[in-house]
């Protein structure tokens, strides 16, 4: 009973303009799905809200539409109290790092069974292209009346400061590495995070699809275009932590941070860093409720068969009792 | 001679242990069969601030503070300064000998307005800036004054028992002043004793420390002013079972019992005790006979074994709280958050998505002194229209309002039941004094709590929903409101949500025929809750109902109307109370039935604007007569409803009375 | 034949240009000397979704939109399937003759519920499912229809210009389908050149393209239709100067003129075109003559050689945006944030410390479909009872709300009049139809603004204040509750802020006298704006006093129920309609006096549960009698206003009419 | 006419616990703004919301009390419509890196000239000691029921995500250095940023003022403390940014971030880094708009003798006007 990959397609209109970068993210998430034969009900999916928001709609598991910013707390809420359900949480640029930067902080240092992919268009797609904290400072892409004002954020080097144990970038035409990111990160043990690079041909004329695949410079021998893009895993980089001692992971952060902030003419995507030596959250909430897996909140039994609660407080009350 | 009913209090520093000795005090009473009911009131501040702790007790069931106590017990200067001069005549002052000297101006935590205020009232009789001049103030009132040397009696306990570091204990002092009071009152020494092997429970080395110092001073004060006192107290025999507990343990342990399995919060007063009390029980023990999920036995006889859980989840802020609620929500967990105004602030977007989303979330809502940051904690019921009206747009939400610990508890069940039948966010407001209150009651009766959780839907029942569509639709329009559910991994139960508004599987529309239909969809639930809930779940209407007067009320104010009217019976004064429990959405055609009956309403609230009066009179047209307010920041008094009442009911009175009692 | 009245629609998808098109025709309208009213519907959608614009223009001025289109300018098929059907009958429709084929089910677009709806109409009247078939049942109905050959048209234009790449601008259709419209109405194509010249300003070529296409459909529609349509319009003279503008744009250029120096936001529909448009006039010219700060000459030549302006920010969010914007107010900038509801419940714990710390801030609100996301590109007013009652605790706040364009300019300025007097967070309250719809009127009149500081105090004052005691007091009691207040980096004005209770400086306290004390000065400037603020800024009342019936509303709504009395006057039917613009403190009294003059009352509101009549009933006890709600997303139209009232007045009426028209 | 420290003391009651690391950053903050003779008029000190938040109070000029987690927002609206003013922002960890972590990042990328001082307790002081953002993995305060379930953020690492151009590590024990510290914060062109060890013996009773000393460590040798802190200045680190190129800007990102991750047995404190490279958000606004740092918007003249506005919008309306 394998999966097809129409077995994961809604019926719902697909709005977004001709040509964004969301469609190649939403292959790869149902291209994924299919191949890890996950069935729909398995899966749920968190969106915050934006054009990378509307994603769950066009997705045919568990589709959960939150607020703007605000994906990361309602996805791990969900995944807390069910840890059996594949939890994806999908947004924008603007919806993680402006308005939702507390939670993606803060949701690093938790390590939560979850994968998060965000969507780096440098816009603020939805309301009409204002510049979203990865647009660089100085540029002015069509819709800004002037410069973009404030520096950039990057996502990787914010991400490895908050604790993610699974750090990537993806680039939304190649759907092939962003298919294989996405498997990797809904495996992996702990939080994963997945920066897309995602062209908004509407808003964003400057990071195009042919800025990416480098059509503004040729090779001049052969006249063929340069991609700025590059595969990291075919340059034989190991994103692997081994024995996650202090030394190791110094290294590799530095190593992480330097190939986050490599965004001009040679862009690595792949996976950055990958590492299962952390615990869990889930598995620190078994140290505490040692019934926690087994018996998570969603699936404990509350009531009787005439709605008697189960739970018994006698002691507690006995506590209290001043007789 | 007044037997069996004092209004005892305490105070010192905070972070020196009042709050314990009062509760002791409180343990004690109540294990010598008598019924308690504390209050505690305290700066927003760890360490060093005033901080005191009254205490009523009675033989019958008390639910309030009285404004004046009968015996001040304090061992440092600042309590005497503050609360000496509102002692009743023929009241008593227990004080620490050594303190005499100390001047007002030795008190760095006084504030301006009350050094001042002394200042004058000392000048005015001539005594000096001291304590020895409050205690003189005092003495003329008709106060009675105990002094005690508690250095001294430490000392000698320290060497009797061998630990000369005994001396420094101070915290030592709490005990002595609870015991001291025993011995004015001539209480019975051995229910302190049970008292503190209760609260040391374990702790044999300090139980028998607190032991020895408070029999020392009760020792002393019975030797020394014998019989002078006129209350006292006595041990009184009973079969009932008894709690003594605060509203934020009531409300947790009835969230515990309505099967909450998910709570969220962000600290903050007087909210987080709550999440505090379930963290430290977040293990659970399962009556196993209730176990029948037969579907599963591996799994329940694991539960049976190993006990439920409750998930509790501190976030990093009040946003994440409420949306990780509704995400553990969705997953099928009765899931809480709990917090105050400020808080609640954050939570109103996510609020507003629950109810345009038909997600079961319960919001436990402290209120406390606002506006803004306000006076964090201390008492207020100002936030009764924001709940309300908070969010955007319309959708349907449930509030409930308790009015003493016991509802808190029934009240926390009844939110989760509310919240998955209706499947709307119910906010459950209590307060400031409801939350840090304690109260002796009888035994909660937990054989008629019963769990609802609603429609939701799975295997058979969900083939059947699809059969004549497709596939399952969420929010399919049925004639109460309400859609049958599924839980997140339910297989067949696929579904989306969106804050945007939705077609019956959840995906965005912006069709202006299916909006008016979701709408209507969504409001009608409110019309259904209100045809489906029992009345006494809604409202109560205490006293005779062919009354001439009417109070109107809603929360921990309960307390104070309720004895204040078993006060008013006795001066003839015959009053009932209706006591709102379901702001919303609101029993007015029983209000109106009430109230019409009625020739004197009441409104009394804990607010500037008698918020509860205004709802009223836009949901009935019922303009009611006349409002006792308080929003000084503590709590009403029995006495201040009485004497309101009174002169509500006897002289051509005003629109608007303002209470001010409270230091 | 109907002269200078008509009702124009034109449709297409989003991205395409239907907006600069329909712009242009109301401004060709103001230019040929008519008035214009544009409302823009579109979807939460950057490109592709249906985007329908429909321009009502009159000899006289008008505020509103009539329900029915009398002629339809097409040139894609989604428009034509979705509105054709509701053209009036007599009326007409332009289409694009190469698309009769096009099937209802080649439109992705088509919600399921309209494809249904249309599948059914077509089915029972034998029709097929094509543009055809649509076309076909309006010609039925009465309407006519005109094919126009845009794709030949445009091919031709391009080989006359030279411009082959022409023929693929379908965005030239716009132009086309205008110009056409023209065509039919006869109207005078030079206005049309003169509105192509100021749309396209500066860009020669892209005008010439414009007015190239638009002749040859201009002139192949005069040819081929020649005076077959009965709407014709013809160019007025007149020597008034008018403006045409939307709702976000008078909003800002209130802000502007009225002093406004920050503004943050962070992007949200329909607010954010208020800051681009700030953004893009950051930089502001200034009337030298009106420099007077003799105090610092090299700052006003200054100002006067470089301009003034305004910093817009774009924050992180709303939370950032109102504490920014506070911020901004305490160093003594008129500042503002605009927002629509989510990010309102952002700022809700923002205003409440504004409103305690009694700093001066402008929330510009505008409200859209809820609850939650709800439909964020579609009218409602379903937030009064948000904005009134958002905030823990209780603080004074001014809601203003404006009823059409002209009022939003002037509320604008108000809003930083009454907040800097009053020194409280003012919200002022605009809707999405406001917002985004477009209207002509006689140029605004500037020489009566005038800007009030209200008491703000350095220098001399200072010292004054100061004299009594030692220090300035930030929060001084005074008899109207308002305290001078200083700027940020006065010398000898230094103060405190805190969310919570203060002291006269600013300092926390806790102290229950102060508190009241604080309490009460506070809630008194309430006091204080209801006398000081003129009556005619609060309400108004509209039509004569004496009438039996009399319509309540506020904000947008205001311009059907102007137009609807007109239309009723005509038939014999007389009302007055009492427009609220304060919301808070509202004017009761007033309110009073005229309601109960009334026969009858009618509340007329985009929302759900009338919100404003349940605040009315709450302040002045009067019930209004029925109820004319509309809550689909859609504007109220003149003629809807006018059926109601009808049926309300004439005959035995339900207490609640909803209305649903729109698409 | 110098200030005396005295100056910059209200006669407020202070209430912290006694041996509150508090007290250290408050003196450090009074004497710094007495050595910089900053009047108190010129000053705004903003807080959050924590026992920290309360300092303002104590403080002899401007003070803004805000709210939990908002102290930035406030002090960049208010620094922004008067440059003139010197602004500091002082809060706890939670206000900061919990509640407030959106702002904190948010803030970095846009350079304002505040000084931002963050005070580093470990905990949630004022609601009763709740482990904070910046508390241990497994730590178990007196205050907490179990073992820390969290990962503990790093702020400095998470300040060098977020571009502060100014990044230090004070302790409260150590006013002389703390006080250097501040004026340099304060005289620093751009956003400094100060995280400062503060102790709070009240909750956190593993990293007290003792374990920073070494108390629980004595020299074998000497039977003397070796405490944990040391003044990094004195190994004669260079903070500053020279010329701004990448590969400086790379390798001192390296550098500062392992800095930051020494908090165990040997922890650095002083200045990490310091960039005056980056132009300033007021200087970049005075690009867009020339008169900007000369009449900012609290400096704008709005209105003339009677009240009649001076913009003068006849251009804006002349283009809407359609006659
Ligand atoms: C609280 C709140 N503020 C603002 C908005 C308006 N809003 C909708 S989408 C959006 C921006 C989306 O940008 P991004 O997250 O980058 O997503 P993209 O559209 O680029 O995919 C904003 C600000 C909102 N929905 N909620
Ligand atoms: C929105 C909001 N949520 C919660 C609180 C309650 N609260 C007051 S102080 C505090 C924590 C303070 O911790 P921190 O910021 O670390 O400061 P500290 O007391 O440790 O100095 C909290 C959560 C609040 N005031 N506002
Ligand atoms: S606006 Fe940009 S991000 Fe949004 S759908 Fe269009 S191309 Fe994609
Ligand atoms: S609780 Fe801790 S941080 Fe707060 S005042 Fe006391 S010692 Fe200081
Ligand atoms: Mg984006
Ligand atoms: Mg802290």
């Amino acid at each position: 009973m394998a999966l097809k990959l129409t077995d994961l397609k809604t019926s719902v209109h697909n709005d977004w303009c001709p040509g964004c970068g969301d469609f190649g993210v939403l292959n790869a998430i149902q291209m994924s799905l299919a191949e890890m034969d996950l069935e729909p009900h398995r899966v749920a999916v968190f969106s915050g809200i934006g054009c990378s928001g509307k994603i769950p709609h066009y997705i045919n598991t568990y589709g959960i539409h939150t607020l703007h910013g605000r994906v990361l707390p309602y996805a791990i809420g969900a995944k807390l109290a069910d840890p059996s359900l594949e939890v994806i949480a999908a947004g924008g640029d603007g919806d993680g790092m402006g308005i939702g930067a507390g939670h993606m902080v803060n949701a690093g240092r938790r390590n939560v069974d979850i994968c998060y992919i965000m969507f780096d268009n440098g816009v603020y797609g939805l309301t009409k292209g204002q510049a979203s904290p990865t647009l660089s400072l100085g540029l002015k892409t069509k819709s800004l009346s002037g410069p973009n004002i404030n520096e950039a954020i990057n996502p990787i080097t914010l991400a490895m400061a908050s604790g993610y144990t699974f750090i990537a970038r993806g680039y939304s035409y190649d759907v092939r590495q962003l298919k294989e990111l996405i498997k990797k990160g809904i495996n992996h043990r702990g939080s994963a995070f997945i920066s897309i690079l995602q062209p908004c041909p509407t808003y964003n004329d400057i990071n195009t699809m042919e800025w990416h695949g480098g059509q503004d410079r040729k090779d001049p021998a052969t006249g063929k275009a340069m991609p700025r893009v590059y595969r990291i895993e075919e340059k034989g980089y190991d994103p692997s932590i081994h024995s996650g001692d202090a030394d190791e992971l110094n290294k590799k952060m530095q190593e992480v941070n330097s190939l986050g902030n490599q965004l001009g003419d040679e862009i690595p995507i792949g996976l950055f860093y990958s590492n299962e030596t952390i615990p869990t959250y889930e598995e620190r909430v078994a140290e505490r409720l040692p019934n926690y897996l087994k018996t998570p909140p969603a699936k404990q039994q509350v009531s009787g068969p005439s709605g008697e609660p189960v739970a018994d407080i006698s002691a507690l009350l006995d506590n209290l009792c001043m007789t | 001679m007044t037997n069996n009913q004092l209004t005892w209090m305490i105070g010192g520093s905070q972070g020196t242990g009042v709050d314990s000795s009062a509760l002791l005090f409180g343990r004690a009473c109540t294990l010598g069969g008598l019924y308690g009911y504390g209050n505690r009131e305290y700066y927003s501040n760890i360490k060093g601030e005033h901080s005191y702790f009254m205490v009523r007790v009675h033989q019958k069931i008390i639910h309030s503070p009285l404004s004046k106590p009968d015996l001040l017990a304090t061992f440092d200067a600042e309590t005497v300064i503050r609360h000496a001069l509102s002692v009743n005549v023929d009241g008593g002052i227990i004080y620490n000998s050594e303190l005499s000297n100390v001047k007002l101006t030795d008190i760095p935590t006084l504030e301006h307005r009350v050094l001042e205020d002394l200042v004058t009232y000392l000048d005015n009789n001539k005594l000096e800036h001291s304590v020895n001049g409050i205690l003189e103030a005092s003495r003329r009132n008709g106060v009675h004054i105990y002094a005690i040397p508690y250095g001294d009696l430490l000392k000698e306990a320290a060497s009797t028992l061998g630990e000369p570091k005994l001396s420094n204990l101070t915290r030592m002092m709490n005990t002595m002043a609870v015991a001291a009071s025993f011995g004015l009152l001539e209480f019975d020494l051995s229910v302190l004793d049970s008292a503190i092997s209760r609260t040391f429970h374990g702790k044999s080395k300090i139980i028998q420390l607190n032991m020895t110092v408070g029999k020392s001073a009760y020792d002393y004060v019975k030797g020394k002013y014998a019989s002078g006192f006129q209350y006292k107290l006595k041990k009184v025999q009973t079969e009932e079972k008894r709690v003594f507990l605060q509203g934020n343990q009531a409300t947790a342990l009835g969230k515990l019992v309505g099967g909450c399995r998910v709570q969220t919060y962000y600290p903050i007063s007087p909210a987080s005790d709550e999440s505090d009390y379930l963290e430290a029980n977040q293990i659970l023990k399962i009556n196993p006979r209730r176990l029948s999920d037969s579907s599963n036995v591996e799994k329940t006889t694991y539960l049976e074994k190993n006990g439920g859980s409750v998930l509790v989840l501190q976030t990093e802020d009040e946003t994440a709280a409420i949306t990780a609620a509704i995400g553990a929500a969705l997953s099928g967990a009765r899931s809480s958050t709990s917090t105050s105004g400020p808080g609640f602030c954050l939570m109103v977007e996510g609020m507003g998505w629950a109810g345009i989303n038909e997600v079961p979330v319960v919001i436990t809502y402290y209120q406390r002194g606002g506006p803004s940051t306000g006076m964090p904690t201390r008492q207020e019921q100002g936030d009764l229209r924001f709940a309300l009206h908070a969010g955007q747009g319309e959708f349907p939400r449930i509030i409930l309002a308790s009015g003493d610990q016991r509802e808190c508890f029934y009240d926390a069940v009844h939110s989760f039941n509310y919240a998955e039948r209706y499947q709307l966010p119910v906010i459950h407001l209590i307060d400031k004094t409801l939350a840090n209150s304690t109260a002796t009651y009888p035994m909660f009766d937990l054989s008629g709590i019963r769990i609802d959780r609603g429609a939701i839907t799975n295997g058979e029942n969900l083939n059947n929903l699809s059969s004549g569509d497709k596939t399952y639709k969420r929010f399919l329009f049925t004639e109460d409101g309400i859609s049958p559910r599924t839980l997140l991994g339910t297989k067949g139960g696929v579904f989306w949500n969106t804050g945007d508004e939705h077609d019956e599987y959840g995906h965005i529309t912006e069709d202006p025929v299916v909006r008016v239909r979701m709408m209507d969809k969504r409001m009608k639930k409110l019309e259904t809750i209100d045809h489906e809930v029992p009345i006494q779940e809604r409202l109560t209407l205490h006293g005779n109902e062919e009354s001439d007067v009417t109070i109107v009320s809603w929360g921990s104010p309960k307390g104070a109307i309720i004895d204040a009217m078993d006060a008013l019976n006795d001066e003839n004064i015959h009053v009932n109370f209706l006591q709102i429990r379901m702001i919303n959405p609101l029993p007015s055609e029983n209000i109106i039935s009430v109230l019409s009956r009625a020739k004197k309403t009441i409104g009394i609230e804990m607010n500037y604007s008698a918020q509860l009066a205004g709802w009223i009179r836009e949901s009935t047209g019922i303009a009611i007569d006349h409002h006792v307010v308080k929003y000084n920041g503590r709590p009403i008094s029995q006495d201040e409803v009485c004497d309101s009442i009174k002169k509500l009911v006897k002289y051509d009175a005003p629109k608007r009375l303002v209470l001010t009692h409270g230091t």
